[in-house]
């Protein structure tokens, strides 16, 4: 059997192994998996491509970030409502209004060449986001509705609501009529930040935010007011936060981060308003946020670990002809351990007998 | 008389020992209950009461020591064991589920009786026999926490145990409900029920207890027989030092500092107390008390008070200034403070540090925050300054408010509010839980603090305490206010009279 | 011979290859260039690529290790574009798209053509006079098919009714049956499915309808349903290219195929289908192959009434069909936008 | 309307709740005794594969439910050994399951795409199926439809006339306390959460077992997250659980009917009326219920039990 006590204090010393063993365990799962199933391919190579050949090949790396990128910007504002007990699990849909919002300022501008434009769509895509994840809030707070339910559902019409546009107002007039808008314009578009890649000026506002968050969280009173209310309501009251508050804020800001993230996804890597913009980031950063233990800055890692794991995979479906099930199987357990390996920064695990 | 020379232990505890990590909760603790006889456990908070009572429970399982239960070896793996022999156990925080009926929570906790069985109309003819007042069909969470502890003894109760359990049971209940708890217990003793009972209140000790039992740093100091020794004597030996005397040195009334002037206010909760017409003036330097029996609008009226619901225009004035519509946190930039009785959840977080629960109250002047950016060290040293002042024991202000005693935690609670030095104090159950030696001690700063001219405001049960702090009395009865009670003409008699609902 | 190595050629998949769909009819073309070429060809597939800017990636990778890479859905069409630009010495061909680059072709099938002969299939067989059409996404392509086969059944049953459900989505079997058991209770007695899963099939064999396979060949899902089915037939076209690119002859094109070439072909009749109406089918066919007839062929209205092809007109590819956005005369559906 | 599309409405509709219902009444089980499990849609996948690969090799349908619902537990244990002896996040572990099951259940079931199977059908109770209307309404439906309503009713039972079912309550409002009283937290969630996994399992395999008779990855199309919408719709209590589906599998069914019947709303539209009439019923039940305070979310949901014994 195995007994765990409680540490006083979360150790520092298992904060940086656990991830350690994690991939230690999964590694290791992995290769009886390879050993078992899929008998004649190389392993070590496999790992390689899997874990290694991203960080080490510029290219990858480059997309490895890319990837990251929005996880970030969505897993912090989500880890911020996550604290504050607001369950918004429909980031996806609030990226998705962010995204059309936000093209939307750009396909309307779209023969503009001026540096306003980008901002200004910047600013059309958070208030998409944040306008989606508002009705929650107003419906949590006027009516008592579960934001859970809302945020779900709101996504399912923001998908079918990103259809409607892109076959009608949206559509690139000089499309053939595919359900696609027209590609942006360069000022449309977010600044490279290394030549010759995909990788945005996102990654460089993830950072600078994951920083914000970091310093509003530890040092300041919101973070606090955040971190009463998701734990005892009543105490928030009594230190003199307004709840209603506290779910607008939530809500808002991480409906406004996913709205920007969206809007990111379309005028960097996409280029242009597809049906293809939603791609699961709004639930993948939920992931992120928990792998994160809801830490600011430990978005920043988990996010990079799961671009990681998105790259890799990818990369060794295509070296060895493998499905793309196999992916998601090595997403899934690596998840798995590393949520299972975190037990020992807060818990001294013994083994005993009984 | 044969007899009387064999009366045998029902349950011996000898040696037990256990450890939270570093912290002995118990170490090497033995005692030994007669059959048929109320024991008292005494000690300060963090003793190691709880901790030793849930061991015999079966809560908990010791390091190490052994148990004998009527003479046979007993080492209860569940609850269900420690049930199954005739333990029976209240405990000090509910172990009631808020959700659930009356009906529904007492069920939970009885063996063997399932559902369907009609079994309100036994509740209530147990709750008929022992005077303890319940509806099984309420819901628990609109009950006021005196009624939450009376389904916790009924609960037990009806288990008709050889053994019972009680981890201060009365810290809730009105004098009333006390006095009639203790017919209950004196009857059951007599039937053969042994009692072990928790309490912080030594002259209740002194009343019903043949023996006790004191621990100390969760080792066993002293047993004695309680009627032997005064409530000052037993007091000393749990906190193993002198206790100071109470006094005020400075009774210096000055003008209104504030008031209350005609409070209405229906409740939101269906359950709730409507407050009717409440009118009250407090002056500079006063201590003034709000008796009453819980669920009378105590609660209601602290929310009003703290802020937390806004009041109309023209009702709370302090110094001048009308303070209905502002929150907690702009009444404390104004010098009024707060301390509300319930700790987990209302006034601190339990899964916060000590030290992030110091900024719940946190006015400009104290400098850990400026513009709502948070200065660590600065909070780090006033919580320090709590803990020393009123020595909340904790390894660290970095542990969180759950893992502290509760009397630990109501120390600390009380202690940063009064940091502040606040001109106006609002205080409900200042004491609830906190051991002797503590509650003096808190007692004795909350006079030191009038004695330098500010206002306080005591809502609490426990009349005792209203009587020895207080120049100005009222009584809180059916969300009414009573005018001030001249104690010289009218004294404890008309407060009993009003606290039983008589008209105000 | 140019290329002493084997030629390395990927595909990249919008689905799973076991959806019996899309993805599959183009896996097997994958399959059969291997199986032609052997060991003077490498391929990569890649399945389950989403329209998304995964796809660039994906494609930038392959592109990195191989000659040439198709891509197989429209939604890869500026990803396709961009990496083509930055690598100018593979080679790519982009199915369903319309932007061309000197290392860019693209490649189509009118399978509208294929929708011709099962329109005038279903259009004799349906005792109700109700088709039932389950529709994935409203784009060119799939309008193009819905108009064909109307015309078609239109042409040898003027009392014919098409009813049209939009499923938005190219694969959820439960949806698409839901959508097959409505139009079958709405007196559909004839499926016919533009998604990718078998489930439409399924449904039209267990309630004793007719069906027709799309994109491969489903008899195995409805042995008495499926009257026959238009298969999508890449491996000649690939085996083409590939081998274009082995002896440095490719250059880019751009293909929109039909029954002509073999890239549209059919699944067996069934055989409980009365003689004549296979006859037709069979003629129709060999019509399309020889080029004679032409599914859209004038007088065509527009569904408002406004005229679209005059007598006897035929429509160009640019802009009537590759960007057709409005239902024929004669659908009572609501065109869905 | 002529009344067999009436009736086909209905069974259509049914068809569209049951594997919703079974879903949902698993995790509102879970979620009562305190437990978030959103990897509804992974175990779904999984019992859908499960079934199907058992009936293409058996033709037996009872064993195929049966391997369902042991595929379903077996992927659930999973997530009780995670959640419960290893105390992971509830949220981020049910995530995970989602992703692993989805992955394992196309890997594992790349070999099945090409087969077909026998349908378990509809079998029209004698006699009563005779009766005009009601007949064909009431008493020609598949028998997972009748196992999928006496889950419900069955699970309402165990929650509110049963002592384990209130002992199970119990533990989602306060689990502290129904620990200190005796009772075993973690056993009961892990029972709970082996029940949600063989609920969600029968309702993933109701569709490759009663829906169509095929296999393919990612079939469950969403209806895991939907059923965790409808616990959630629900409040909590079981035979809402029946209404939110009906609702839900409803309008779904009917505005894929108004589609064929040429109604004039762009199909876009009419997709997004199951998701946006979800919000607007719950709304308005809650205007109703304004006043009440609403004590059915378990206290506990979602947070990590641990006891210092
Ligand atoms: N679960 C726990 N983990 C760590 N420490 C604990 C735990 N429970 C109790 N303690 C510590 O053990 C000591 C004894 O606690 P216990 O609850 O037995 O005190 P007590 O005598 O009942 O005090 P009080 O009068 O305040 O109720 C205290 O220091 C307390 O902080
Ligand atoms: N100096 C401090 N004194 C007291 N409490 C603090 C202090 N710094 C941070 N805190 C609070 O105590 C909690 C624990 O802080 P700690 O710094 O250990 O967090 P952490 O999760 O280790 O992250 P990081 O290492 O980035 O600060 C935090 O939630 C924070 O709000
Ligand atoms: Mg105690
Ligand atoms: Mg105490």
């Amino acid at each position: 059997m195995i007994k765990l006590i409680p540490r006083v204090e979360n150790s520092t010393l298992m904060v940086l192994l656990s991830p350690l063993l994690a991939l230690t365990l999964t590694a290791l799962s992995a290769y009886l998996i390879f050993i078992f199933v899929l008998v004649d391919i190389p392993v070590s190579s496999v790992f390689f491509t899997l874990f290694v050949e991203p960080l080490i090949d510029s290219y990858y790396f480059s997309e490895l970030l890319v990837k990251a990128a929005p996880l970030m910007i969505i897993g912090l504002g989500l880890s911020i409502g996550f604290r504050a007990g607001i369950w918004n699990i429909g980031a996806e849909g609030q990226y998705v209004m962010g995204g059309i919002a936000g093209s939307a300022v750009g396909l309307y501008f779209y023969n503009v060449e001026a540096l306003w434009l980008l901002p200004l769509m910047t600013i059309a895509g958070i208030l998409g986001g944040m306008f989606y994840a508002g009705i929650a809030a107003f419906l949590r707070i006027k009516y008592q509705v579960n934001e859970i339910l809302v945020t779900l559902m709101l996504t399912y019409v923001a998908v079918l609501f990103l259809s409607a546009m892109l076959q009608g107002p949206l559509r690139n007039p000089s499309g053939f009529n595919f359900p696609e808008s027209r590609i942006f314009h360069d000022s449309a578009m977010l600044p490279i930040i290394w030549e010759g890649t995909r990788l945005h000026i996102g990654l460089i506002v993830a950072i600078i935010l994951s920083f914000v968050a970091w310093f509003g969280i530890k040092k300041h009173m919101f973070g606090m007011q955040i971190k009463i209310s998701g734990s005892a309501p009543r105490a928030a009251k009594f230190a003199g936060f307004d709840d209603n508050k506290t779910v607008w804020y939530s809500l808002l800001i991480s409906g406004g981060l996913a709205g920007l993230a969206g809007l990111f996804e379309a005028a960097g890597p996409a280029g242009q308003l597809t049906p293809g913009l939603p791609q699961f980031y709004g639930f993948t950063a939920i992931i992120v946020a928990f792998l994160a233990r809801l830490h600011p800055v430990g978005v920043l890692f988990s996010a990079l670990l799961i671009a990681l794991s998105y790259v890799g995979g990818e990369n060794v479906q295509i070296e060895y002809n493998l499905p793309s099930s196999i992916t998601q199987i090595f997403q899934g357990m690596l998840l798995f351990y590393f949520l299972a390996c975190d037990i020992l920064i807060k818990y001294k695990v013994i083994l005993f007998k009984t | 008389m044969k007899y009387q020379l064999e009366i045998s232990n029902i349950l011996e505890v000898s040696n037990i020992t256990k450890s939270y990590g570093d912290l002995k909760a118990n170490d090497n603790v033995s005692l030994s209950i007669k059959d048929s006889s109320i024991h008292a456990l005494l000690g300060e908070n963090g003793a190691g009461k709880s901790t030793l009572v849930k061991i015999i429970y079966g809560s908990l399982t010791p390091d190490s020591g052994e148990m004998k239960w009527a003479n046979n070896k007993y080492s209860p793996k569940s609850p269900f064991q420690a049930r199954e022999n005739g333990i029976a156990m209240v405990f000090q925080h509910f172990s009631l589920f808020e959700s659930l009926t009356v009906e529904d929570n007492i069920i939970l906790g009885l063996d063997g009786v399932g559902l369907n069985e009609n079994f309100s109309e036994q509740i209530i003819k147990y709750s008929k026999q022992y005077g303890l007042d319940i509806n099984p069909q309420q819901v628990v969470g609109d009950l006021s926490v005196g009624a939450r502890q009376r389904v916790e003894i009924i609960r037990c109760l009806m288990q008709n145990p050889k053994l019972l359990i009680m981890d201060e049971p009365t810290s809730v209940l009105t004098p009333q409900e006390v006095a009639d708890l203790f017919i209950t217990l004196k009857k059951l003793a007599a039937d053969g029920c042994a009692i072990l009972y928790i309490s912080h209140k030594l002259e209740e000790v002194r009343e019903i207890c043949s023996e006790a039992t004191i621990l100390r740093g969760g080792k066993l100091v002293q047993s004695c027989i309680p009627q032997e020794h005064s409530q000052k004597e037993l007091a000393e030996m749990m906190i193993g030092k002198k206790l100071t005397e109470l006094a005020r040195t400075n009774i210096n009334v000055g003008e209104t500092i504030f008031s209350i002037d005609n409070l209405s206010r229906k409740s939101d909760d269906i359950y709730g107390v409507n407050l009717k017409n409440i009118a009250l003036k407090m002056s500079k330097g006063s201590i003034v008390g709000i008796a009453g029996v819980a669920g009378n609008g105590q609660d209601e009226l602290m929310e009003l008070l703290i802020g937390e619901i806004p009041s109309p225009k023209a009702i709370l004035n302090f110094n001048g200034q009308d303070i209905g519509l502002l929150n907690s946190h702009e009444r404390r930039q104004l010098s009024m403070f707060f301390v509300p009785e319930e700790r987990l959840g209302h006034g601190a977080v339990p899964d916060m540090s000590l030290d992030e629960n110091m900024l719940l109250s946190r006015p400009d002047s104290t400098e850990m925050t400026s513009h709502d950016v948070i200065d660590w060290e600065k909070v780090a040293v006033h919580s320090k300054t709590v803990i020393d002042t009123f020595d909340v024991q904790t390894p660290s202000s970095r542990m969180l408010a759950k893992s502290l005693s509760g009397g630990n935690l109501q120390k600390f609670m009380v202690g940063r509010e009064l940091i502040q030095n606040p001109e106006l104090l609002i205080v409900a159950q200042p004491t609830w839980g906190v051991d002797a030696g503590s509650a003096n001690n808190i007692h004795q700063a909350l006079i030191e603090l009038a004695d330098k001219g500010s206002a306080i405001l005591i809502i609490s049960q426990d009349l005792d305490e209203i009587l020895s702090l207080c120049e100005q009395i009222h009584v809180l009865s059916e969300g009414q206010l009573s005018d001030a009670v001249d104690m010289k003409s009218e004294g404890l008699e008309k407060i009993s009279q009003l606290m039983v609902g008589g008209k105000v | 011979n140019v290329y002493a190595d084997p030629v390395k050629a990927a595909f990249v998949y919008i689905g799973p290859t076991g959806d019996h769909g899309w993805t599959f009819a183009h896996d097997q073309g994958a399959k059969y260039v291997k199986e032609m070429m052997g060991d003077d060809v490498i391929i990569t597939t890649v399945e389950s690529v989403e329209e998304n800017s995964d796809s660039e990636r994906v494609i930038t990778s392959l592109a990195r290790k191989n000659d040439i890479i198709f891509t197989t859905s429209f939604g890869y069409m500026n990803p396709t574009i961009k990496v083509a630009k930055r690598y100018p010495n593979v080679k790519f061909e982009h199915a369903t798209g319309y932007m061309l680059e000197d290392n860019v072709s693209v490649y189509s099938a009118r399978f509208y053509e294929g929708r011709h002969v099962i329109g005038k299939i279903a259009g004799r067989m349906t005792k109700n006079n109700v088709i039932g059409y389950i529709a994935s996404f409203p784009i060119p392509e799939v309008i193009r098919g819905i108009n064909s086969a109307y015309l078609a059944a239109k042409s040898v049953n003027p009392d014919i009714e098409m009813k049209i459900v939009w499923v938005y989505s190219w694969y959820d079997p439960g949806k698409e049956a839901d959508a097959a058991n409505a139009l079958i209770a709405q007196g559909a007695d004839i499926l016919m499915q533009h998604t990718d899963s078998t489930a439409p099939m399924t449904v039209a064999e267990e309630k004793g309808v007719y069906a027709f396979g799309q994109a491969s060949d489903m008899r195995e899902w409805g042995k008495n349903a499926q009257l026959t089915g238009i298969i999508d037939d890449w491996g000649p076209y690939y085996l083409e290219r590939v081998q274009a690119v082995k002896d440095g002859t490719w250059t880019s094109t751009d293909v929109f195929h039909g029954v002509d070439s073999g890239m549209v072909k059919f699944a067996p009749m069934n055989k409980s289908m009365p003689k004549d109406v296979r006859n037709e089918a069979s003629r129709a066919i060999i019509d399309l192959s020889m080029g004679k007839i032409h599914p859209f062929t004038g007088p065509i209205n527009k569904q408002d009434g406004s005229p679209w092809l005059a007598e006897g007109e035929t429509p160009p590819n640019y802009p009537d069909l590759l960007t057709m956005d409005f239902y024929v005369e004669g659908i009572e559906a609501k065109y869905p936008n | 309307m002529n009344e067999s599309l009436f009736i086909n409405i209905v069974i259509g509709i049914s068809i569209a709740s049951v594997p919703l219902i079974f879903a949902a009444i698993g995790e509102l089980l879970v979620e009562r005794s305190g437990v978030l499990n959103l990897g509804v849609e992974g175990m779904m996948i999984v019992g859908a594969l499960l079934g199907f690969v058992v009936m293409s090799h058996t033709q037996n349908s009872y064993l195929a439910v049966l391997a369902a619902m042991v595929g379903g537990m077996a992927i659930a244990s999973i997530f009780a050994f995670l959640t419960q002896f290893l105390l992971t996040n509830q949220v981020a572990t049910g995530l995970a399951l989602t992703l692993f099951g989805l992955g394992f259940a196309a890997f594992a079931g790349r070999g099945y795409t090409e087969e077909t199977i026998q349908l378990i059908t509809a079998v029209p109770i004698p006699y009563l199926s005779d009766i005009p209307y009601l007949g064909p309404l009431l008493f020609s439906f598949n028998p997972l439809v009748y196992l999928a309503f006496f889950m419900v009713y069955l699970v309402w039972w165990f929650l509110f006339k049963t002592k384990q079912g209130l002992i199970l309550r119990a533990i989602g409002d306060n689990h502290d306390a129904a620990h200190a009283i005796g009772h075993n937290v973690v056993r009961y969630r892990v029972m709970a959460i082996l029940f949600g996994g063989a609920m969600a399992g029968i309702g993933g395999a109701f569709l490759s077992l009663v829906q169509v008779p095929i296999w393919g990855e990612g079939m469950t199309a969403g209806r895991g997250w939907i059923a965790l919408g409808l616990v959630v719709f629900a409040s909590w209590q079981p035979f809402r659980i029946i209404f939110g589906a009906i609702l839900f599998g409803g309008i779904t069914i009917l505005q894929i009917h108004a589609q064929g019947l040429n109604i004039n709303v762009s199909a876009q539209y009419l997709s997004m009326l199951p998701y946006l009439a979800t919000i607007v019923i719950l709304v308005s039940l809650r205007m109703r219920l304004k006043n009440k305070t609403n004590r059915t979310v378990p206290n506990c949901l979602g947070r990590i039990f641990h006891s210092t014994t």
